[in-house]
């Protein structure tokens, strides 16, 4: 009875997807760098960071939740990758909606707070606190811009809005959800804690906010879950609004497309403090959502 | 049959003796028997109730009381009773008197009757008996917070009769079978006019509001759940709520055509409908932002618990049969997981005494088997995928989508994040971060407590897993096949859930995960002193967790609205009244024979001027 | 015809009455079990009244002297006078008892001869069937009940009774005009004449009347602005005959109203009072209920709380429909018992602890626990909570108020109800949840009497029909005034 | 597993990657994470490195806050007693693999501060060096040479800082007891404790 | 038929009413009282008056239509007991209350109120 193509396949997307996540991380740096005029790290440098890290001699815990906490964020990761149709591989995404993946990729972000919060440290608690507070501020417009999505295509399946993207052209095509995609890229900002709203892990503030406590193989887990996030959500907006794709190629344009608009938006703007940031979620972006889901009823 | 009378009756005795022979260990087994009963029948006529209800009919006082167990009253009593079966072992280890198990059995009689009986005189009654007894268990530790709880109550109940009398006086009947006929051939007839429709259904509304918590009545809430024996409080926001919400859905069902008929419909929805569910909205969005500003443990899980009950007033507002499925569920999912919430405060409270997250913190080594408990609520009320609380939420959030209801769906979008945000604070303000030296001694909770515990995390899991078994129960109350799929998938027109699928994914990322960890350097247990303080050594004085307003961003930018409260508009409203009660004393009762003499005169005037006009 | 024995209601309290200056010589001691041999007698032939009333189903006509009655006097007792009289002895039984123990004023003769008169004059009110006869009863109970509340020889009490005494007076006095006005154009005194021949008075005059007759015996009744001296009188009263007071000597009143405003049916306007009646009724609720909401002194607080639940008896009584009417009877009874069990346990405490303020009742729950539980029964049953006897005939009353379209006076009611538990469930808190002091001893008589009515009040609870029944007897008795007529044997004389 | 030695020292066997040695070598190398820790007047001196003319960036350098993730440790100018007690506490933070810069005289003998009462004269007592940069504040050129013959120690394995400090750790112990008396930490804490 | 006597009866009533409700002392207002009594009395008695007629004394020249109706004298009897009776209490109770409040304005005697 067990699909061994399927069991390949989920193998194959997990591995393509760990890899092009580093990537993604490397194109981020190597682009900051690139505008900054200067030379960047090599593409692969994350992964050469992640394997250092994975090398180190010895590693600290504090506490079982403290290991328990990147896991789980590195295992919610990998879940909600099976649940997004990766280009022509529809993995699991049969079996769940819209909605689960969307719940899905907020589950990693749980458990880094446990591990961060177990950690008895003062910036990672304050860490925590910015990291919740982003993701209540962002709830709202992320909400809207989902809504506004479904009721235009009128279904959840992920596999469906595709084809029907398929059929009818891009999201983006149509004008209020040219308004929802708008709202969901700054949400995506938010999500890939990217520089406006990297309130979460404010280097210089709170050094490394929750991962400030986290090192040698604690720290590679969370690097290898940040990748694995980066692919599953440029895909899922990719998924959403760009089309999905007919082959991994294509899609990895369009992801790398939307990580570049991620990037550039990063490399200007300066850092929000934490309530400016939970006003703005609520002001423009909710407006634009308010607007996008009235269009689209 | 007089089975119901047992399901009905058995607690109350059992309380009335559980008072009377007020010794420890009688008491305590004559409450679990009392409150074990209930269940046990409730599954013994299961196989009963599918095909045919179960009716019983009672004459007291002239009045002939009818009671009914149909698919949908043994839903919502399997429900309370299965919390009433947690509380009772709760209250074995928290409570020292026969005074709480009198009044905690009394109110699980009372809301048992409640879903059970079909007349009004009936409802009415068990619903004041619930209401009284609740209030004589916070009346026990807190008197304010016990009168304005019984205040409110006493309203709602009173709105209730007398939209009942008005009910009587134009059907002429009491019981809800010949009032729901006479309703539907009144819609023809006109007898009842808009006014008087809106009229009912806004005492309706009201009556059932206060109980379920809708925001403008909510006031009670916060005190009431925080000031009784915490784990009667489980039964209290775990059944008592769900009597509001078995209410609504008697609107529906009583006067669901007629409303439809006078009210008609805006932009496609019910009006009334409408009504309801942006009641539970804005209930969903105020109480989680005032659930994630509270300093005190059971303040935060009682706004939070208004804020789930709104999700249940929010679905049953869509109005499509997929709302009313999504409601019903959550119905059983915020009954679990906001009972085990409260029992993980019960053992808290009994185990450190102490109530506000500043005084608290790192008890996750000291209670290990309360924190996992504690940590499955965590995740069912977060909505985590593989939990009871997502599959219903999954349900509503298709449900108000589905109904183009994009701007309620929003609110359930920021309720979910809040409710993400209050449960994680409680995780770190009670469990993680760095223990005060007074709380070095505490130990895990008493057995009964832990038992009652696992009675209500089970099912989280089992139903989180297995959503199908709950929502093929709710088909068969709907009659008709609202959600598809089997056990382990949820399918709808427009979107499906395979729990199991969701679980397997998660094992096995997990799987991957605990590989990579085990592959690193083995990790050495570091004490909490050995922190990054930029250098600077760290010793136990050093307070290292922000425990007391912990969202203090949040409030600021809250600013703006956190300056009105509803609480302090009641407070200001209840003194106004009071002084206008004594002023009005003061002037009438003068205590001169002289003006009593002149309110004589006067009343013989107008019987004059009314005997010459 | 063995219904002469019914006379006897009335002479035996009127011979012991004169009898009592006769056996002074016994001493304090003697007098009081004399009074209590008395009541109990009383309520022995009131039983076996009842019995006979309710198992043959037809009322005992007495006739004063063997005239028929539109010359005679004659006392009807039906079921509602069957039932109550039984009522009165009962609990002029349970004062009797009380005050052997409490009374310690000293011309107790003086004491026995009133409590006496005042229970003849109620029950004299309840059982006659001619009009001037009851102003003559009404006079008696108003005379004993004017001396009563001096008994105390307190500057308060002397206040009160003045107060009562000016008020009472303006009210018999118009009640009087209201007699003379019906004699005048009807020619009759007895109340089933009346009955036959007001269909044919001449408007004006039949509208006064009845208005004068009614708000005459409002003043007895305490509906709004005209129970100013309620509140006093209660306070004031020494603790045994407020009980009286609050159990049945109002209800004599309102029995008297209702009795008089179905008879007179036929006349024009008749409606039109009624209205007024609600309306008054409605403001007694609620302008009471207002009144007891801050009281420092308990006696004070329950006095408000019985004037209001008798002013919603008389709501219910002035609906104008059977429904109504049988409520308001069952209402009487319950409130009967409800406030008798209050007013004798704060009494109790009253002489115990020395005073009715409210600091006494502070943790009254460890000093003296039964009474604590026999008036937290009691205020439990004054809210309407359910399982305790008034929860029924509330909900009754409020559903026939509905019904009747008074739709806003039952909202004011339920408003009113509102404020009714908050204070009473404040006084329950205080006797619990607060204070502090140790067990006292509770005398046994007392302690038996308090819980033999809160069992009453459960019982009722529970079990409300065979009340009911008897309610709804009792309610058909004032309300279908044709078989009133038809009761009473006219003898025919011209008009 | 570990186990609190004698007088606090803490001794734990290490990870040994037999098969992936060279690769987590190669690994090491390339991603050299620099503890931002900046002491004496040579701090200033770093940030023209990660700009783009020098750009360590390059070489997978990147400054990173928290010891826990850091490998390198630029020590950069002279070391007052104060300084050194918050170094080696966020040293003995840093996890195994980690390497200490020395940038300039002044942590080799004292420089120019060389009779001064509060420097700080030989580093090395105290804490393991692995490359010391001549020059006072060398030039960013010289900071790279430095980071480039790291990087070349590391390839070769003989920039075991690490390993000396924790074999001959009594040795250290000593030394910095003997400058800042025995206990300092709970000490020193104690002194904020005021402000807390 | 209203007879001039009703007249007299009313504005006696009116006039002890007046009395109560104006003056502030207590023995006046219980003198307006009894001045209303009489008036009810003297009310009662002429609604039973029929004009032409004698005294109800049944002797042999007066039948019982030649008499004035009886019965409202027989209930003016014992209505003036009843007045006699309260006046006397109410006296005795005035008498008491100056005893303990030392003045008999209406005004001062307010201990009971509220």
């Amino acid at each position: 009875m067990i699909d061994w193509k399927l069991i390949l396949e989920v193998i194959g997307i997990l591995l393509y997807a760990t890899f092009m996540g580093f990537i993604f991380m490397g194109i981020e740096r190597k682009a900051m760098a690139r505008i900054q005029r200067r030379v960047g790290p090599p593409l692969y440098q994350p992964i050469i960071d992640t394997l250092k890290l994975l090398g180190k001699k010895e590693s600290i815990s504090h506490g079982f939740i403290y290991d328990f906490g990147p896991v789980f964020a590195l295992g919610a990761s990998i879940a909600a990758l099976l649940f997004i149709p990766i280009a022509n591989f529809q993995l699991f995404s049969s079996n769940a909606d819209l909605i689960v993946v969307a719940y899905l990729l907020e589950v990693p972000m749980l458990g880094i707070m446990l591990g961060a919060m177990s950690s008895g440290n003062p910036f990672s608690a304050v860490g925590v606190q910015r990291g919740l507070l982003t993701m209540v501020a962002m709830q709202l417009p992320y909400g809207l811009a989902l809504i506004a999505l479904i009721q235009h295509w009128g279904t959840f399946k992920l596999s469906e809005i595709v084809a029907l993207q398929g059929a009818q052209g891009w999201s983006v095509t149509v004008p209020a959800l040219l308004i929802a995609m708008i709202v969901f890229d700054i949400v995506f900002q938010a999500m890939l804690g990217l520089e406006p709203f990297d309130i979460i892990t404010a280097p210089a503030e709170i050094s490394m906010g929750p991962m400030v406590e986290y090192g040698g193989k604690h720290a590679a887990i969370l690097f290898t879950q940040h990748a694995v996030q980066i692919f599953a959500e440029t895909a899922f907006f990719a998924v959403l609004f760009l089309g999905g794709a007919s082959n991994l190629l294509e899609l990895l344009i369009k992801q790398i497309a939307v990580l570049f608009i991620a990037i550039f938006v990063a490399s200007i703007y300066p850092r929000f403090t934490i309530d400016q940031a939970a006003k703005f979620f609520w002001k423009w972006p909710t407006i634009l959502g308010i607007i996008a889901v009235l269009l689209t009823v | 049959m007089n089975e119901i009378l047992i399901i009905l009756f058995t607690p109350l005795l059992a309380g009335v003796l559980a008072w009377a022979f007020d010794f420890r260990g009688v008491r305590e087994v004559i409450g679990l028997i009392g409150a074990a009963v209930p269940l046990a029948y409730l599954v013994k006529l299961y196989p009963a109730v599918i095909e045919k209800p179960v009716d019983y009919a009672l004459t007291v006082g002239g009045f002939t009381l009818q009671f009914q167990l149909g698919t949908m009253s043994w839903y919502f009593a399997a429900v309370a009773s299965l919390v009433g079966l947690a509380m009772a072992f709760g209250l074995v280890a928290t409570s020292r008197s026969g005074y709480d198990w009198l009044f905690a059995l009394m109110s699980f009689t009372g809301v048992l009757g409640v879903f059970l009986s079909q007349d009004f005189i009936g409802f009415f009654l068990l619903w004041e008996l619930m209401t009284f007894a609740s209030f004589m268990m916070v009346l026990k530790r807190n008197r304010h917070e016990s009168l304005k709880y019984f205040v409110l109550s006493v309203i709602g109940a009173y709105a209730m009769l007398l939209a009942i009398g008005i009910l009587y006086a134009r059907t002429g009947a009491l019981d809800f079978e010949t009032i729901r006929q006479a309703l539907i051939i009144d819609v023809s007839l006109g007898t009842i006019g808009k006014g008087e429709t809106i009229l009912l259904f806004t005492l309706f509304l009201t009556a059932f509001g206060v109980k379920a918590g809708a925001v403008p009545l909510h006031v009670w809430a916060p005190g009431a759940y925080s000031e009784t024996d915490q784990s009667y409080t489980a039964f209290f926001s775990g059944a008592l709520s769900k009597a509001g919400v078995y209410g609504i859905l008697l609107i529906y069902m009583l006067m669901g055509y007629k409303l439809y008929a006078e009210l008609g419909t805006f932009h496609g929805h019910l009006t009334f409908a409408y009504v309801i569910a942006w009641i539970g909205a804005i209930t969903v969005v105020v109480a989680s932002f005032l659930a994630v500003l509270q300093e005190d443990i059971r303040k935060l899980f009682a706004y939070s618990s208004v804020g789930q009950v709104g999700y249940i007033l929010l679905a049953f507002g869509v109005g499509s049969p997929l709302g009313f499925a999504g409601g019903l569920f959550h119905v059983l999912s915020h009954a679990i997981f906001k009972g085990l919430f409260w029992l993980v405060t019960a053992a808290i409270i009994l185990q450190t005494g102490r109530t506000r997250f500043r005084d608290m913190g790192g008890l996750a080594e000291k209670m290990p088997f309360t924190f996992a408990m504690g940590l499955i609520a965590v995740l069912s009320l977060a909505g985590i995928p593989p939990m009871a609380g997502f599959a219903s939420k999954w349900l509503i959030y298709e449900a108000a989508i589905q109904a183009h209801m994009p701007l309620v769906a929003g609110a359930i979008f920021l309720g979910s994040g809040l409710a993400f945000a209050y449960v994680v604070r409680f995780l770190y303000g009670v469990w993680f971060g760095q223990r005060p030296s007074e709380l070095e001694d505490v130990k895990e909770a008493p057995l009964p407590l832990l038992l009652a515990m696992t009675i209500l995390a089970i099912p989280n899991l089992v139903f989180g897993v297995a959503p199908g078994v709950v929502t093929g129960y709710i088909n068969r109350i709907l009659m008709g096949d609202v959600v598809g799929g089997d056990y382990y998938r949820l399918v709808t027109q427009t979107g499906t859930y395979n729990a199991l699928l969701v679980s397997t994914a998660l094992v096995i990322g997990l799987a991957i995960a605990g590989l990579v960890y085990l592959y690193g350097a083995k990790a050495r247990r570091v004490p909490v002193t050995d922190t990054y303080q930029s250098g600077n050594p760290v010793t136990e004085e050093f307070n290292l967790s922000i425990r007391r307003n912990f969202y203090r961003p949040l409030a600021e930018a809250l600013e703006f609205w956190l300056r009105y409260s509803w609480d302090r508009f009641y407070e200001r409203l209840a003194k106004l009244s009071e002084d206008f009660a004594d002023a009005l004393r003061q002037a009438f009762y003068n205590g001169n024979v002289q003006s009593y003499s002149w309110y004589l005169a006067i009343v013989l005037l107008i019987l004059a001027l009314w005997g010459v006009l | 015809m063995n219904g002469q024995y019914a006379s006897l209601l009335i002479a035996l309290p009127l011979l012991s009455a004169f009898f009592v200056p006769l056996i002074k010589g016994l001493g304090e001691r003697g007098i009081k079990y004399y009074l209590a041999v008395i009541t109990a007698l009383q309520t022995g032939i009131a039983a076996w009244v009842f019995q006979q009333v309710y198992s043959t189903g037809k009322p005992i006509i007495v006739m004063a002297g063997g005239w028929k009655p539109p010359v005679g006097i004659n006392l009807y007792i039906g079921h509602f006078a069957a039932l109550f009289v039984l009522i009165v002895a009962v609990v002029s039984f349970f004062t009797a008892v009380f005050s052997i123990w409490s009374m310690k004023v000293q011309p107790i003769d003086k004491y026995a001869m009133l409590f006496l008169l005042l229970m003849l004059g109620a029950t004299g009110m309840i059982a006659t069937g001619d009009i001037f006869n009851l102003f003559v009863f009404m006079e008696i109970t108003a005379i004993s009940a004017y001396a009563l509340t001096a008994y105390n020889k307190t500057g308060e009490a002397a206040e009160a009774s003045l107060k009562y005494m000016i008020l009472g007076g303006i009210g018999s006095s118009f009640f009087l005009i209201g007699v003379a006005l019906i004699y005048g154009s009807l020619g009759t005194l007895n109340m089933a004449q009346i009955a036959q021949l007001a269909g044919n008075m001449n408007p004006t005059v039949a509208q006064v009347g009845l208005a004068l007759i009614v708000f005459g015996l409002a003043v007895e009744a305490e509906l709004f602005p005209l129970n100013a001296w309620a509140p006093d009188a209660y306070q004031a009263a020494p603790h045994a005959i407020t009980v009286m007071f609050s159990a049945f000597v109002v209800k004599a009143g309102l029995y008297a109203t209702a009795r008089l405003l179905y008879l007179m049916q036929a006349v024009g306007s008749w409606h039109d009072v009624l209205k007024l009646l609600v309306a008054m009724a409605t403001l007694t609720v609620v302008v009471a209920e207002f009144a007891a909401l801050r009281q420092k002194d308990v006696k004070r607080m329950i006095a408000y709380s019985s004037i209001s639940q008798v002013g919603m008896i008389a709501f219910a009584l002035a609906l104008g429909s059977q429904a109504g009417v049988d409520a308001g009877v069952f209402h009487m009874v319950n409130h009967a018992v409800v406030k008798a069990l209050l007013f004798l346990g704060v009494g109790y405490v009253g002489i115990k602890l020395g005073g009715t303020a409210m600091e006494n009742f502070q943790g009254l729950g460890k000093r003296m626990p039964l009474t604590a539980f026999a008036l937290t029964i009691g205020s439990l049953a004054a809210v309407g909570i359910p399982l305790f006897n008034i929860f029924w005939s509330k909900v009754r009353i409020l559903i026939a108020g509905v019904e009747a379209g008074y739709t806003w006076g039952v909202a004011l009611i339920l408003g009113a109800s509102v404020v009714e538990a908050v204070y009473y469930l404040r006084f329950i808190h205080a006797m619990w949840f607060a204070g502090e002091g140790e067990r006292m001893r509770e005398g046994l008589a007392i302690s038996l009497i308090l819980l033999l009515l809160a069992a009453l009040v459960i019982v009722i609870g529970i079990y409300p029909d065979y009340i009911w029944s008897l309610a709804q007897k009792a309610g058909s008795d004032i309300f279908n005034v044709g078989q009133y007529i038809k009761n009473v044997p006219l003898m025919e004389v011209g008009a | 597993m570990s186990e609190i030695g004698n007088d606090g020292v803490i001794s734990y066997e290490l990870k040994e990657f037999k098969l992936f040695e060279p690769l987590f070598k190669w690994a090491r190398k390339k991603s050299l994470w620099i503890v931002a820790f900046c002491t004496g007047c040579g701090g200033i001196e770093i940030p023209p490195l990660a700009t783009a003319r020098y750009d360590f960036e390059r070489f997978g350098i990147m400054p990173n806050p928290s010891p826990r993730m850091g490998d390198l440790f630029l020590i950069t100018g002279y070391v007052t007693p104060k300084t050194l007690k918050r170094i080696i506490i966020t040293y003995e933070m840093m996890q195994d693999p980690k390497y200490i810069l020395a940038h300039g005289s002044c942590p080799i003998n004292g420089g120019v501060y060389w009779d001064s009462y509060n420097v700080v004269k030989q580093l090395d007592r105290y804490i393991p060096v692995d490359v010391a940069i001549a020059g006072c504040m060398p030039r960013p050129e010289a900071v790279m040479d430095g980071i480039m013959e790291m990087m070349r120690r590391i390839e070769d394995g003989t920039a075991d800082g690490w390993k000396r400090y924790r074999e001959n750790y009594e040795y250290y112990r000593r030394n910095q007891d003997e400058l800042f008396g025995e206990g300092w930490r709970e000490k020193e804490a104690r002194r904020w404790l005021a402000w807390i | 038929m209203i007879s001039v006597y009703y007249f007299g009866a009313i504005s006696l009533i009116l006039i002890g009413l007046y009395a109560v409700l104006v003056k502030k002392n207590v023995l006046k207002m219980l003198i307006g009282l009894s001045i209303m009594e009489t008036g009810v009395n003297l009310l009662l008695v002429s609604i039973g008056y029929i004009s032409g007629r004698s005294a109800p004394i049944l002797s042999e020249g007066i039948g019982p239509n030649q008499a004035v109706d009886p019965i409202p004298q027989a209930l003016v009897l014992t209505a003036i007991v009843i007045g006699v009776a309260t006046t006397a209490m109410a006296l005795s109770v005035a008498i008491i209350l100056y005893g303990k409040y030392g003045t008999l304005n209406v005004e001062e005697i307010r201990r009971l109120r509220g």
